[in-house]
């Protein structure tokens, strides 16, 4: 390859997620996000800069077993070589990888050596900058998405740990249920008490439109904009 | 509204699934006459009573797949996965 | 149009007292006799020279010109139900001829023209209201669509024209046409002679006309079997254990279209789905014309009572239920509110759904069909209603002749077998 | 109009046990401009009966003056405007501080109503009259029409009224009830008590439905009831909602109101199991005079006795035929009313009401006639059946109990009837029924769930309740009641909301308009606001009567959606329409791009002159943000396989780092979509579409991938939006964009329809294809999305001395016409096959199949299809719109004009139409009417292209 014909330096490049709220911004390793700090019982988190990666392969066999659940259920890997990862199960043979910021280049490499040693057909494809991702966390979490989901959320239907693929606000998105742990405020000491808390996952150019959409929704909760109550 | 069972997702509203049509099989193009094509373009059994067709799951699992459902009353009833 | 006196002895025609104003103070004041009934029962004959099966305004309106252009008054009419009950009376009642093919123009141009003078051929005021008809766009693409349309019905000689935003708004105020909304309206079609009828009046005008003339109509008698020998139709078998035998049956069902065919073994390339309509409360008369939007799947009127009446496209997947969906009120109303916000208080007082048959290429199969004496008139997707009077002008000069007159020359079952479609698929799927 | 005040009034009794208003309270409201006052809990009539008022409104035909008859929701007697809102139903809308009450449509004053002429026209306004006058002259129909329109019996919808903000969510109960009387209550307490989720919904302000007007004993099971409900956590109560209609599966539409901040919301609620509990509602007495305020039902005289301390009148005739009615007359005389009973039990009844404006006499069977203001009638029952209608289930005639009632056989599991729809008993065996059947819908209900869980893959761990069969309720039995729907056939009212009276109906028949669906058509009635639920059954008598056959046989319309009115707002809610933005959209606002709304993307259509875009893209470079040209990412060793098939082109010689344009049709050969695909890798391609196309050709794929090769090793992904698409297009794009990458541009190392992956800008993973729908040299980046607004403003930065701006849409379109290249669904239609539309280069018939194969074959076969053709106009000033016919010299049509544009760079107008087979050849001059009705010439090109049509520019 030769050299480029006359190369001009530009700045360095600043990553944007697909949602902007009004207010102050701020660069954290190189991604723009809002500089609010939410404080509210029922918080909208911005996401954007998780690496994610969709895996598709067979519903059942050696990359299911690796990737270590299977279709509308969820797994936190540890441990491992993907170590970090949530790992949803976002369709019959489909997975959906989440990884924290920044860790693309790694979570990447170590999920195509899942799949080459595998032995079957499935592929990887990045999809970091192909996709909204929001947190949306609090007890009135449900509530709000009553106005919007038309899947019951009750517990024995989508227990935590568990995920499924509808129309939210008419999007097609991906949801996950994955409540926090309360580590400063658990009464019963053992670890059990947790606040309700989903992923939304959906194709970039509607995220905004979606965040509005729960924004609007949640206003008779005061919901809140901002960065996570909980770093994951 | 309807539910259909997605044999992936369970039941679901239809609203989330479009409907692609009766179940049909493609004839041979090599060997198909133009009538014999344009009748499996065009002709419908459209009855009015169980009938097999295809379904796509477009908000969910994004799976093509056939059920048998009574258009007189649209009950549903699964029929496997498409093969 | 001739309208000739029947009176074959056996006493099947008679002269109808005729409505007027002076009918009506008459027997107001209780002068004269009773009003005579518009329609008569009969005892089903063994045999007729045509039974049309299906009591609609197809249906009936080929019993009419039958009887009064070519004198052809042993007819049948069979329903299964009432009169109207199927999609004449489910219809939102819209006539229009601003089509996209020049086939289809001559055709609606045609129907709008007999519509123009139905009442007093029919002596029944079916309450034509030309208030004008305007199909609204709201992307680049639709407006050409629009364009298109205008351009080939002004070469038909029909009244049809683009106009533009400030214009819709001076013809209806209460659309939101400012630029910033989600669908913005750019431009509307814009036809004159367009408008909307008392649906059930053109049933029952073309039934008393079609009685009067010697026709038999006969309901609740739904037709469970066609007779068809060596490929010629020798009459139908009914619920009730009849035979009736005839050289000539039509299909002039729309829902059922299919079913009546295969009966014959004719294979139709129809799919029936199911046509939502709904109407609001009245309100003091503010909409003057008939509103549609393809993009927003919506059309409104408001009848002389003060009601809106809506319709959509049809529902996205093939049935013959006809229960209607909370899906199809909620878009509606949704896409009302968007064109027309002022009208949130208003109150949605009923639902309900009609059959559609869907062709390929959205126009009517007319003519024969391969068995002989056996006729259709169907695959009438949303349009039905509006070619009512053409259709049975042409069904019974097709009958009359053993052949397709020129103006249904395009809407041939056999153009499906020959690759023929014809072109109203390009306008858009919501052309009401 | 003089301003008076009016007391709660003359007719406010003491205070009563079960009143629900609260006399520590007043407040204000204004009637016809008149103040009035009430108390909170009053509804407008009640206030308004309180203070004196008989007349609320006038009649739909004859304008008659009509007071209130049931007192309640369906009072036809009390639709009212309230502010900017037509049609309230006064006799249920609570009396709020502030309101603006009037009667609606009439004229000058409800007293005084000039249309009230109509009363002496009356006779000849009789049934039809419509179709038997105005028939001609045809040229006046337009002035009668106008006329008529003025007759319009309603409120009005004002153009600027207030937006309120409505709302909606979704319910997933396990149990639903309809109706919060004593059967509905008992229900929702025995579900809940069951383990099942229960949504308990009551149309009015408050549970308890007839116990509230009932006697002492009636008002303390309510309170047990009401308690015992309360105490149920697993019951959510909606008062003041109503459940509109049952759908497919129980879904079922519930309309809250009474919420604060929120107009109303739609609750869209999924129940296992629907308990329909919605009571009885008493029947209107068909007779002369039936109509005149003080004829009210025994209902509505307990309402207005025991809810709102309001005495209806002074002086009372009961007709009573069942002990509700006996209870009325006992009440009326508790409250200091002179009362005589007339018991219909035995035969007597009353034939005639008399007075004007108002009952002054009551003409009895017997001819008997007794001095009254107020006539109470008790004659039967309405079993209100709407949701069970709804399930699929038409309602039986009863004759020993006068009514229809649900057919349990012919109704669906999932719902059940309970209270008096169902049945009559006592109180204690209503309540006994309800809670069998409110244990019995949970089981279902349940069972349900259970079925459900089985194939859910979010619960795996299966069901907690077994699936069990269902078990039927043992049924209510029916209390015999005489069938009492009209004195004589000929006097009277028989829908009150559209004035038809019996004789209307006997008319009808008469004229052969003999079945129910008949009558109700060409009479109107039922069709009004109660949507027949207190005439259907009167009308089916007398059509019964009139035609010789019985009630039965004749048998009762319909009843659809909605059970209650529902408002537009309500059931529009707060819409959801998506938008979808290219991460550059903050940047094209910031420069004032002109919005171009596309399916659901907003794009830029230009950034204030297109034309001066144009000639900088043929001048020096522009970028255009593409982004919502649709790709998919495509892996796997048979993906060669998937584009042969679907693809009218060949793909299997298509080399790494190659790209490739393809056309796709469908089965029918007809022209779907077109784009260009390239190969990244050995088993990795990236397919583009058009950006409207995106979503179909990935559904399009997947569904010959899965239902035709499944066995094919291919995996789709749509990417989209994973990539900021931007275009880079003019004679110095090279330049421009060799300051940015460490790709080598040079032609040698990257020629035409070749891709590269590099970085630009200092982003890694970007996709370079070099391609040109301008016909420029020009490379089109495909950034990952998050770095999208990075790059395009390093461009923007790293271009500007050689002139860079953007290009919008229009300019592209400008571009590409010069070009000729075709847009799918523009230069296309739907039924354009590939061959018309000048693609007869790509399709290759020798493959063994692919998509629309044989009837392109057969199109190959046959010259008679519609040709794509480049033309000019003679006069290169005239632009002939797009759409503009092509015609024959007979005035036939023989094509059309798909695109046309002034050409910047050429100086002229040019186009791209669909014209005849005989007519394509190039030099064939054509006719096209403008549509201003002039007519132009244009000339066949032998091209589609108007500018460069080797392609030399792009090759460079």
């Amino acid at each position: 390859m030769s050299e480029p014909a006359a190369a001009v330096s530009t700045a360095p490049p600043v990553a944007r997620t697909a949602l902007a709220f009004p207010g102050p911004r701020r660069i954290v390793d190189g991604w723009e996000l809002t500089a609010r700090h939410a404080t509210g019982d029922l918080v909208l988190a911005d996401l954007g800069p998780l690496v994610k990666l969709t895996v598709r392969g067979p519903a059942e066999g050696a990359v299911r077993a690796a990737l270590g659940t299977g279709f509308g259920r969820t797994a936190r890997h540890d441990e491992g070589a993907l170590a970090g990862a949530l790992v949803v199960g976002a369709g019959p043979g489909e997975w959906l990888v989440l990884g924290p910021a920044g860790t693309g280049g790694e979570l990447l490499a170590a999920t195509r050596a899942v799949v080459a040693d595998s032995g079957e057909f499935a592929s990887v494809v990045d999809v970091t900058h192909g996709r909204a991702l929001v947190r949306l966390t609090g007890a009135a979490a449900p509530a709000l998405l009553a106005k919007v989901c038309a899947i019951d959320l009750a517990d024995r239907v989508v227990p935590d740990g568990s995920a499924f693929r509808s129309s939210v606000a008419r999007v097609v998105t991906d949801v996950v249920r994955d409540d926090i742990r309360d580590e400063l405020d658990d009464p019963a000491g053992d670890g059990t008490a947790r606040t309700r808390s989903y992923l939304l996952h959906c194709e970039r150019s509607s995220g905004q439109y979606l965040a509005d959409a729960l924004v609007d929704a949640g206003t008779e909760y005061g919901i809140e904009v901002g960065a996570p109550p909980s770093a994951r | 509204m309807m539910l259909l069972p997605c044999p992936n997702c369970g039941a679901r509203n239809v609203s989330e699934f479009r409907y692609v049509g009766e179940a049909k099989t493609r004839p041979d193009p090599t060997t198909a006459t133009p009538q014999e094509w344009r009748r499996h373009l065009y002709l419908h059994r459209n009855p009015a009573g169980w009938t097999r067709e295809t379904w796509y799951h477009g908000s969910g699992c994004r799976r093509y797949f056939a059920i048998e459902r009574n258009t007189v009353d649209n009950a549903v009833r699964t029929a496997g996965a498409t093969s | 149009m001739s309208r000739k006196e029947h009176d074959d002895g056996a006493g099947r025609s008679r002269r109808r007292p005729r409505y007027s104003a002076w009918s009506l103070v008459r027997h107001g004041l209780g002068v004269g006799r009773d009003w005579e009934r518009a329609f008569r029962h009969h005892t089903p004959r063994e045999s007729y020279d045509v039974v049309i099966v299906g009591g609609g305004v197809h249906g009936l309106a080929t019993a009419h010109y039958l009887a009064v252009n070519h004198g052809i008054t042993n007819v049948a009419v069979l329903e299964k139900s009432y009169i109207g009950s199927g999609g004449s009376g489910r219809n939102t009642a819209i006539l229009r001829s601003n089509y996209l093919t020049p086939e289809g123009v001559r055709f609606y141009d045609r129907s709008v023209k007999l519509y123009e003078h139905l009442a007093a051929d029919l002596n029944f005021n079916v309450m034509f209201s030309q208030r004008g008809h305007m199909t609204l766009a709201h992307n680049d693409s639709s407006l050409r669509t629009m364009h298109w349309r205008a351009e080939v019905n002004k070469l038909q000689g029909v009244d049809s024209s683009v106009i533009d935003p400030p214009e819709i708004k001076k013809l209806v105020p209460y659309l939101d046409v400012s630029p910033s909304t989600r669908y913005p309206i750019l431009g509307a079609l814009y036809h004159p002679p367009g408008g909307i009828i008392r649906h059930d009046a053109v049933v029952w005008g073309y039934a008393r006309s079609a009685d009067a003339h010697g026709v038999h109509i006969h309901q609740k008698t739904e037709v469970v079997g066609i007779d068809v020998v060596a490929n010629r139709v020798t009459g139908v078998r009914t619920a009730d254990g009849r035979r009736i035998s005839a050289p000539v049956v039509v299909n002039c069902t729309a829902g059922w279209s299919t079913l009546i065919s295969d009966m014959a073994g004719v294979a139709m390339p129809v799919q029936t789905f199911p046509l939502q309509a709904a109407v609001t409360e009245p309100v003091r008369p503010f909409l003057d014309t008939v509103v549609v939007s393809g993009t927003l799947h919506t059309y409104v009127s408001q009848t002389d009572r003060g009601e809106l009446v809506f319709g959509a496209s049809v529902d996205p997947f093939a049935s013959y239920s006809t229960r209607g969906s909370l899906d199809f009120v909620e878009g509606l109303a949704g896409h009302v509110l968007e064109l027309m916000p002022a009208l949130s208080k208003m109150r949605l007082l009923r639902q309900w759904a009609g059959l559609c048959d869907m062709t390929p290429d959205y126009s009517p199969i007319m003519g024969l069909t391969p068995v002989e004496g056996f006729y259709v008139d169907v695959g009438w997707g949303t349009y039905g209603f509006k070619a009512g009077p053409v259709s049975g002008e042409a069904m019974a000069a097709c009958i009359a002749n053993g052949k397709p007159p020129e103006i249904i020359a395009a809407f041939g079952l056999d153009r499906f077998d020959e690759g023929r479609l014809v072109g109203e698929k390009g306008a858009a799927a919501v052309g009401h | 109009m003089t301003r008076r005040t009016v007391g709660t009034g003359d007719c406010r009794l003491g205070s009563r046990p079960g009143e629900v208003i609260d006399r520590s309270r007043t407040l204000e409201f204004r009637w016809n401009g008149a103040v009035h006052r009430a108390h909170p809990g009053d509804t407008i009539a009640s206030a308004l009966a309180a203070a004196g008022v008989r007349v609320f409104s006038r009649s739909y035909k004859y304008h008659r003056p009509r007071g209130l008859l049931t007192a309640d929701i369906l009072d036809p007697g009390c639709l009212l405007q309230v502010g900017d809102e037509p049609n309230v139903r006064g006799a249920h809308r609570l009396a709020e501080a502030g309101m603006d009450v009037r009667s609606q449509n009439t004229w000058p004053s409800l007293r005084y109503d000039v249309k009230a002429v109509n009363q002496v026209a009356g006779r000849f306004l009789a049934t039809g009259f419509y179709y038997k006058t105005f028939i001609k002259p045809e040229r006046l129909w337009p002035a009668y029409e106008r006329v008529l329109r003025r007759f319009v019996h309603a409120g009005e919808v004002p153009p600027d009224g207030e937006q309120l903000y409505y709302d909606k969510r979704y319910a997933h109960p396990d149990v639903l009830v309809a109706g919060g009387g004593p059967a509905g209550m008992a229900a929702a307490v025995a579900a809940a008590r069951a383990g099942a989720t229960v949504m308990l919904v009551e149309q009015e302000h408050q549970l308890g439905g007839h116990l509230r007007w009932g006697d002492a004993d009636d008002l303390r099971v309510r309170a047990e009831l009401v308690a015992a409900v309360e105490a149920e956590p697993g019951i959510e109560v909606l008062t003041d909602s109503v459940v509109a209609a049952r759908y497919d599966d129980n879904w079922l539409a519930v309309v809250q109101r009474g919420l604060p901040h929120v107009a109303e919301r739609l609750v869209k609620a999924r129940a296992g199991t629907l308990v329909v509990a919605a009571g009885l509602i008493e029947r209107p007495y068909v007779f002369a005079g039936n109509d005149l305020p003080g004829v009210m039902l025994s209902t509505a005289v307990r309402r207005l006795l025991n809810l709102y301390s309001v005495r209806p009148g002074q002086r009372a005739v009961v007709v009573t035929a069942n002990p509700e009615g006996d209870a009325a007359a006992t009440d009326l005389r508790a409250a200091g009313v002179d009362v005589v009973e007339v018991d219909a039990r035995h035969g007597r009844t009353v034939v005639r009401a008399a007075g004007r404006g108002g009952v002054e006499a009551v003409e009895l069977s017997d001819g008997s006639r007794l001095d009254a203001d107020l006539l109470v009638t008790a004659t039967g029952w309405t079993a209100p059946t709407s949701l069970l209608n709804m399930s699929g289930s038409n309602p039986v005639y009863r004759p020993d109990a006068a009514r229809f009632v649900p057919d349990p056989a012919a109704t669906p599991d999932t719902v059940i009837a309970v209270g008096g729809i169902a049945g009559d008993g006592t109180l204690e065996e209503l309540v006994a029924h309800a809670e069998a059947a409110g244990r019995e819908a949970a089981a279902r209900a349940l069972s349900l769930a259970a079925a459900h869980a089985r194939i859910r893959p979010t619960s795996p761990g299966g069901a907690d309740a077994a699936e069990r069969a269902p078990e039927p309720v043992a049924p209510l039995g029916l209390r015999r009641h005489p069938e009492l729907f009209f004195a004589t056939p000929i006097g009277g009212f028989v829908d009150m909301s559209e004035d038809v009276s019996a004789k209307d109906i006997l008319t009808a028949v008469q004229e052969g308009y003999d079945s129910s669906e008949l009558v109700k058509r060409y009479t109107t009635a039922t069709m009004g606001p109660a949507q027949g639920k207190l005439e259907t059954v009167n009308t089916v008598a007398l059509v019964a009567h009139a035609t010789g056959s019985t009630i039965a046989e004749t048998g009762a319309t319909t009843w659809r959606p909605m059970y209650t009115p529902v408002t537009l707002g309500a059931l529009a809610g707060r819409r959801f329409e998506p938008v979808r933005h290219s991460p550059m959209q903050p940047w094209h606002e910031a420069h004032r791009a002109a919005p171009l709304v596309a399916g659901q993307w907003i794009r830029p259509e230009h950034y204030g002159d297109p034309a001066a875009e144009v000639r900088n893209v043929r001048a020096g470079v522009g970028i255009i943000d593409v982004t919502p040209i649709g790709k998919l990412d495509l892996q796997g060793p048979d993906v060669p396989k998937l584009l042969n098939l679907l693809y009218v082109n060949k793909w299997s010689q298509l080399g790494v780092g190659r790209v490739r344009y393809g056309v796709m049709c469908a089965d029918d050969g007809v022209v779907l979509d077109d784009g260009v695909t390239g190969r990244l890798g050995e088993h990795h391609y990236l397919m583009s579409t058009t950006s409207s196309g995106a979503g179909t050709v990935w559904e399009w794929a997947e569904n010959w991938l899965q239902t035709e090769h499944p066995d094919w090793r291919v995996h789709i992904t749509p990417v989209t939006t994973a990539f900021a698409s931007i275009n880079v297009a003019g004679p110095r794009s090279r330049e421009l964009l060799a300051r940015l990458t460490d790709v080598d541009l040079a032609n040698e190392a990257f020629g035409y329809m070749n891709v590269r992956t590099g970085t630009i800008a200092g982003v890694a993973d970007c996709v370079l294809w070099r391609i040109g729908f301008t016909g420029e040299l020009s490379y089109e980046l495909h950034v990952p999305a998050s770095y999208g607004l990075h790059v395009w403003e390093s461009l923007m930065a790293a271009g500007a001395d050689l002139g860079v701006a953007p290009f919008g849409v229009e300019a592209q379109r400008i571009l590409r016409l010069e070009k000729g290249h075709l847009i799918v669904g523009q230069d296309t239609d739907g039924l354009t096959k590939a061959y018309s539309a000048g693609l007869a280069w790509a399709v290759k018939l020798d493959k063994p199949d692919f998509v629309g194969k044989p009837e392109l074959q057969w199109q190959s076969e046959h010259d008679d299809h519609p040709r794509l053709v480049g033309l000019q106009p003679l006069d290169p000033t005239v632009v002939p719109e797009e759409a503009s016919q092509i015609i024959s010299d007979g005035g036939h049509i023989v094509g059309r004009i798909t695109s046309s544009r002034m050409s910047p760079t050429l100086g002229r107008s040019i186009c791209l139409g669909q014209v005849d087979a005989h007519l394509a050849d190039a030099g064939t001059r054509l006719t096209v009417r403008l549509r201003d009705g002039r007519d132009t010439l244009v000339e066949v090109m032998a091209e589609h292209a108007h500018f460069d049509p080797e392609g030399e520019r792009q090759r460079v």
